[in-house]
């Protein structure tokens, strides 16, 4: 591995540790947040937005998605958008169903 | 083998990767689905459910503390794994065997809490099949809280026993080929920050909420 | 009552959605015998006219072909015109157009492995409470007998309605999912364990038919069949007054 | 390089190979007998419908008392051997016959790759799938027998069944398990490893239809997974994610927590059910496609445009599920937007049988067997294809949701069609794989037997299932309607047996003809593609030298050749 290259990894860790601290710092928040009881609904919302934002982290940084190779972008877009029917579908036909246990 | 299949090591010329690393990719999209199946399942489950009979983790009893403290385990040992990685990066085996095997004594660490907190459960004769709340109409908490976090250990499980033999056998590659061992912690690490991933979406989920 | 006959086409019809059904069913029958004498026709002159034989060759680039794009959009064009202007109105009738007015029946209908149960709200028009715990052998429905609306609601193991008049369903079942099937109706409808799904219908003629079960509910499931007896308004009334006489309500 | 795999033990070389072709052949043989057996069991349930109630001739007498009545076969029986023929002929017959087998051994060939990307992965693939398999067929000797809720295993019914449905589970992981390992395989081998100048649209259709597949299996698969998971827990754990509170069964109320969805299950179990039915129609396709093209001696008409529908056809197979639950009783919001998508995703299946079919406009068609198959496939997948367009619509679907109409339209594409792609395939790779040629006067009788017999079985399954008759009826006569065509159940009985009696020459020519002496020539159908490039059969490690391709997959009869085919392989013609 060349001079250059191990200077990059250097660089990187540097990263990692701040995204570490970011995680981790993250970590108390949501749980902090979830002894102030908010309204539920608010309450899920913020804490997924959170959790969205730390995986978006590990995913970007650890995982290296940010500089990753196109394929797997489109892979995972793929995937993404699969996600999104598996999501949102059964919870539509819910929906249009009316509630589940009106017995 | 004696027959030669290329991109193993080099990556390829069109997608800039090699087989391996779109093969753990590939596989990984499997297990978003999986995973996603398993969540939009909870979504629906609750939705359906009366408010008043879906406990929030706390009210059913789940450790906050506890796991948050593991969520915390876990993200040490991601950044180790990256470390591990960066290590090999760098030529350094020595310091790559020590972050290894952190990442790996981490994974214990949290399967050894997990353990402790399911006996609790138990000790409590909460199982699986547990409704909620005693009274009143019941719902499948307990039932999603072991199923998702059982499924999620086993993945633990099966990180620590690849990373286990990639540490004391795998890393003879280190002699022949640096390249491809570095290569296989790469996926390694891709699958175990992927588990990291999975947890900080349970966390909250089952945890907080 | 004359003896329905059934053939190998659709069965007799009786509802008074059927009709849409079967003129739906129909015309996409007559719409898909085109298509695939269309295509038959073609291939079966290709194969004829382009076999292999001393002499002829094959031809690299034969056709353009820019007939083959209108068939398709022929074909979506057709499809979107039968959506739009058949199955979605037909069906939002089906589903949503509860009748209001014209004084309904109501029923329960209760599935069990493997048989059916029919619950009338009696004169009153109220349905008793029912409730899990109240199951019994001799009390399938679950009624609740110190329920004031209960005393007078009859169950029974055959359906009745009278003809000429709309029937809202209100259909669950007790153990698995089983389905509610009536050919002669055009209606087959799950009941799902945990969930109560009302559906509506009116019978255009009298006679006897069956009910059957469409959903693999275990061993018994081919012979869930129950009586269904369509009949006049009189009959109808009649047959009422009896199973209230046998409940020993014959004051009314 | 040829005969550097001859000193590997005979372990290594036939049972834990990492050779795709010996992988492809493993999987042919296991899914053949899969299929097979699958069959005989439809076979006994056929005698059921058309003599209910009397003793099933020979078999009768041999199976034990809990199955059978002096003879007659128990509901509960019938109730088995339809789940598991169900189960074994899609997940353990088609698809591993055309991904594991076909994609296997053909796909790395066509795409002139010496292995797939990855061997050992290929190998556990297959192991799982036998280990699927095995459990699978071990349900039979339990003491409740196999799995009976069907093969879509709908809960409760499922959850409160005998331990067959636990066995059912725990196979399906493995199966699930199998198809997930070879599908990440072909994509990355599709993707990374193709000859130098093979790009995306000088790839046969064929590898096109495995890619394709291969997506599908991947991201539809799991969450069935994630569903067999819950419906494990449910029926050991003793969860309730998909029993709702109250359940009664027998007069007893069930001890369970409550709380959960019958309707989830069928959500996931259709996520993956409607993609499944491309995988088992796709690769299908790419082998009719194969045959066509070679047997037309022309290029394929429309190659783009059947490219381009086979992307779509398969991204918009995740968003039509919900076409099977219509009855279930969802609102019109949702079941209109789900014959909205139904309506869409016909048309590229249009598109694709429509260049098929101009195809043969111009040509010089050689009626060779596996080209009698392939012309087959046409108008059988047509029927089985129209007959969804009713199915897909609400209303009509309100009379013809789980009759024999349902039956007959799936059949159609998946008998007739899947299966004669098969053969086709069969009898067209059969000189690739062994060196000889299948008999043609056999294979002839073979497909004019199966040819007629088939629509024998399925076409009476039509009107049946017009008239109303409910499927999964242990006996259909109990019903009026069912006794009124009682004659068609009788005739598609007597055909089905004809059919399997159809089966005879092929099997014969099967194994005869691998023993003939004479060899086939390396090409014996003057085809363009990459597999006919290597010698036959193919050596470990495919090509002895590094295939380079120089243009398009279907360059049959191009002007100014001096042969009616250039070889993707050939530089220049001489
Ligand atoms: C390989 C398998 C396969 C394929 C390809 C299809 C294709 C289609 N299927 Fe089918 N289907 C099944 C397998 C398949 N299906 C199975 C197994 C079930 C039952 C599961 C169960 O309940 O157990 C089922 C059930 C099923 C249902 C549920 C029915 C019910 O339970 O009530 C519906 C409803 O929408 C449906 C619709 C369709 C549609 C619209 C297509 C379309 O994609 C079809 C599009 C094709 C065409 C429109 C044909 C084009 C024709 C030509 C171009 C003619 C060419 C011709 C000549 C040369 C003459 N299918
Ligand atoms: C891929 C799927 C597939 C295939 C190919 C078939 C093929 C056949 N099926 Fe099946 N079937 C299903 C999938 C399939 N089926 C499913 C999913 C169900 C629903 C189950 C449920 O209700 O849950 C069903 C249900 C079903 C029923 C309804 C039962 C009921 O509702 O009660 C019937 C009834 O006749 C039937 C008949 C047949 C027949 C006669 C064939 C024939 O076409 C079979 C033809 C087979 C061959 C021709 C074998 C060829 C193999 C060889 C010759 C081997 C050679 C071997 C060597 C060389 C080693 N099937
Ligand atoms: Cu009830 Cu089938
Ligand atoms: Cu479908």
């Amino acid at each position: 591995m060349s001079e250059s290259d191990v200077e990059h990894v250097r660089q990187h860790i540097k990263v990692y540790v701040t995204v570490f601290v970011a995680l981790a710092v993250l970590t108390v928040v949501t749980v902090g947040i979830s002894y102030l009881h908010l309204p539920t609904g608010f309450a899920i919302t913020l804490a997924m937005v959170v959790a969205t934002v730390k995986a978006g982290l590990v995913a970007g940084y650890f995982m290296h998605l940010i500089s990753e190779e196109k394929v797997i972008l489109w892979v995972l877009l793929l995937c993404a958008a699969f996600l999104f029917v598996l999501f949102i579908l059964p919870l539509g036909t819910q929906i249009g169903n009316g509630p589940l246990w009106p017995l | 083998m004696s027959v030669v299949i290329p991109y193993q090591v080099e990556p390829h010329p069109v997608t800039g990767v090699t087989s391996g690393k779109l093969g753990i990719w590939l596989f990984l999209a499997s297990e978003v689905m999986l995973f996603g199946a398993l969540f939009s399942s909870y979504v629906l489950l609750r939705v359906g459910a009366a408010v008043e009979n879906w406990p929030t983790g706390v009210e059913a009893g789940l450790n906050v503390p506890i796991g948050t403290a593991n969520t915390l385990v876990l993200i040490t040992s991601s950044i180790t794994m990256v470390m591990a990685w960066a290590s090999l990066k760098m030529d350094n085996l020595a310091a790559f065997r020590r972050y290894f095997g952190t990442t790996i004594a981490l994974g214990l660490v949290f399967l050894v809490v997990k353990a402790f907190e399911y006996s609790d459960k138990f000790g409590h004769h909460i199982f699986p099949a547990t409704g909620w709340p005693e009274a009143g109409d019941p719902s499948v908490f307990y039932g999603l809280y072991f199923t998702l976090t059982g499924l999620h250990a086993l993945h633990v499980i099966l990180g620590i026993l690849v990373n286990l033999w990639l540490l004391f056998f795998g890393v003879a590659l280190w002699k022949t080929d640096k390249e491809r061992l570095t290569g296989r912690i790469e996926i390694a690490g891709l699958y175990w920050h992927f588990v990291d991933l999975v947890w900080i979406f349970l966390f909250p989920t089952l945890y907080l909420l | 009552m004359n003896e329905p006959e059934y053939g190998w086409w659709l069965p007799p019809n009786v509802s008074v959605q059927g009709d849409d059904i079967d003129t739906m069913i129909n015309v996409i029958h007559w719409f898909m015998l085109a298509l695939f004498v269309g295509w038959g026709a073609f291939m079966v002159f290709c194969l004829v006219r382009f076999r292999e034989r001393p002499g002829h060759v094959a031809v690299y680039k034969p056709i353009k072909a820019g007939f083959s794009k209108w068939l398709e959009v022929g074909v979506a064009v057709a499809e979107a015109v039968i959506l739009a202007f058949f199955a979605m109105p037909v069906w939002a009738k089906i589903k949503n157009d509860f009748p209001t007015q014209d004084n309904p029946v109501v029923i329960r209908v209760v599935a069990e492995q493997f048989k059916w149960l029919f619950h009338y709200p009696g004169q009153d028009g109220k349905f008793g409470r029912t409730g899990v715990e109240f199951y019994a052998d001799d009390n399938p429905a679950g009624l609740d007998f110190d329920d004031e609306d209960g005393f007078d609601d009859i169950t029974v193991r055959g359906l009745h309605f009278p003809v000429g008049r709309p029937v809202i369903a209100r259909l669950t079942a007790k153990d698995v999912i089983h389905s509610f099937k009536m050919p002669v109706m055009r209606i087959t409808q799950d009941l799902i364990p945990g969930m109560e799904i009302p559906i509506w219908f009116e019978a255009k003629s009298t006679g006897k038919f069956q009910v059957g079960c469409a959903q693999l509910c275990g061993l018994g499931h081919y012979e869930m069949k129950a009586d269904l007896i369509i009949e006049s308004p009189e009959d109808y009334q009649r047959w009422l007054d009896e199973e209230h006489a046998a409940l020993g309500l014959d004051d009314y | 390089m040829s005969d550097e795999h001859s000193d590997l033990g005979f372990l290594r070389k036939y049972v834990f190979s990492t050779d795709h072709k010996t992988i492809g052949i493993q999987y042919g043989i296991t899914a053949l007998v899969f299929l097979f057996f699958g069959f005989s069991l439809m076979m006994m349930m056929r005698w059921q419908l058309a003599y209910p109630g009397s003793a099933i001739p020979i078999i009768g007498g041999l199976l034990p008392d809990t199955l059978v009545d002096r003879g007659a076969m128990l509901p509960d029986f019938y109730n088995q051997l339809g789940a598991m023929h169900g189960t074994i002929m899609v997940f353990m017959g088609i698809v591993p016959l055309a991904v594991g087998a076909f994609g296997n051994y053909v796909v790395p060939l066509q795409i002139g790759a010496p292995d797939m990307a990855f061997p050992r992965l290929n190998m556990m693939s297959y192991q799982a799938f036998v280990i699927g398999g095995i459990v699978m067929l071990a349900s039979f000797f339990l003491p409740g027998g196999a799995a009976s809720s069907g093969w879509t295993s709908y809960a409760p019914l499922a959850v409160t069944a005998t331990t067959g449905q636990t066995f059912w589970l725990i196979g399906m992981i493995f199966l699930i398990a199998s198809s997930l390992l070879g599908a990440l395989n072909f994509i990355v081998t599709i993707l990374h490893i193709r000859a130098e100048g093979l790009t995306f649209f000088r790839l046969p259709f064929f590898v096109w239809s495995q890619l394709v597949t291969a997506f599908l299996l991947l991201l539809a698969f799991p969450p069935l997974q994630a569903a067999a998971i819950f419906q494990l827990m449910d029926r050991l754990a003793g969860t309730s994610f998909f029993l709702p509170s109250g359940l009664v069964v027998g007069g007893e109320q069930i001890v369970a927590a409550g709380g959960g969805s019958p309707l989830l299950w069928q959500h996931l179990f259709w996520f993956l059910a409607h993609p499944e039915v491309y995988v088992l129609i796709l690769p299908g396709m790419g082998i009719i496609a194969e045959v066509i093209a070679n047997n037309t001696r022309k290029p394929l008409w429309g190659y783009r445009p059947m490219v381009y529908s086979l992307l779509v056809l398969g991204f918009l197979s995740f968003g039509v599920w919900a076409h099977h639950m219509y009855m279930t009783g969802m609102g019109t919001t949702m079941s209109t937007f789900f014959q909205i998508t139904t309506m869409i995703i016909s048309i590229p299946s249009v598109i694709i049988l429509t260049c098929l079919v101009i195809s043969l406009w111009g040509a010089s068609i050689r009626f060779s067997v596996a080209m009698l198959f392939a012309l087959a496939f046409l108008p059988m997948f047509g029927i089985g294809g129209l007959t969804g367009l009713p199915l897909g619509l609400a209303a009509p679907d309100a009379h013809l949701h789980d009759t024999y109409y349902v039956i007959g339209h799936f059949h159609y594409v998946v008998a007739p069609g899947t299966i004669f792609a098969m053969f086709a395939g069969i009898y067209y790779w059969y000189p690739k794989a062994t060196g000889r040629t299948l008999n043609v006067t056999l294979g002839k009788v073979h497909f004019w037997l199966s040819f007629i017999f088939m629509n024998g079985v399925f076409m009476p399954m039509m009107f049946e299932g017009m008239a109303g008759v409910s499927r999964r009826l242990f006996d259909p006569t109990i019903y009026d309607h069912g006794a009124a065509v009682h004659g068609l159940t009788v005739m598609t009985s007597w055909s089905a047996w004809c059919l399997a009696a159809a089966q005879i020459p092929f099997i014969i020519n099967f194994f005869w003809s691998m023993r003939k002496t004479e060899r086939a020539e390396e090409n014996p159908w003057q085809a363009t593609t990459l597999e006919w490039a290597t010698p036959t059969p193919p050596p470990h490690g495919n090509f002895t030298e590094t295939p380079v391709v120089y243009r398009g997959p279907y360059e049959y009869s191009v002007p100014g050749a001096d042969r009616d085919f250039s070889p993707q392989y050939v530089k220049q013609e001489a």
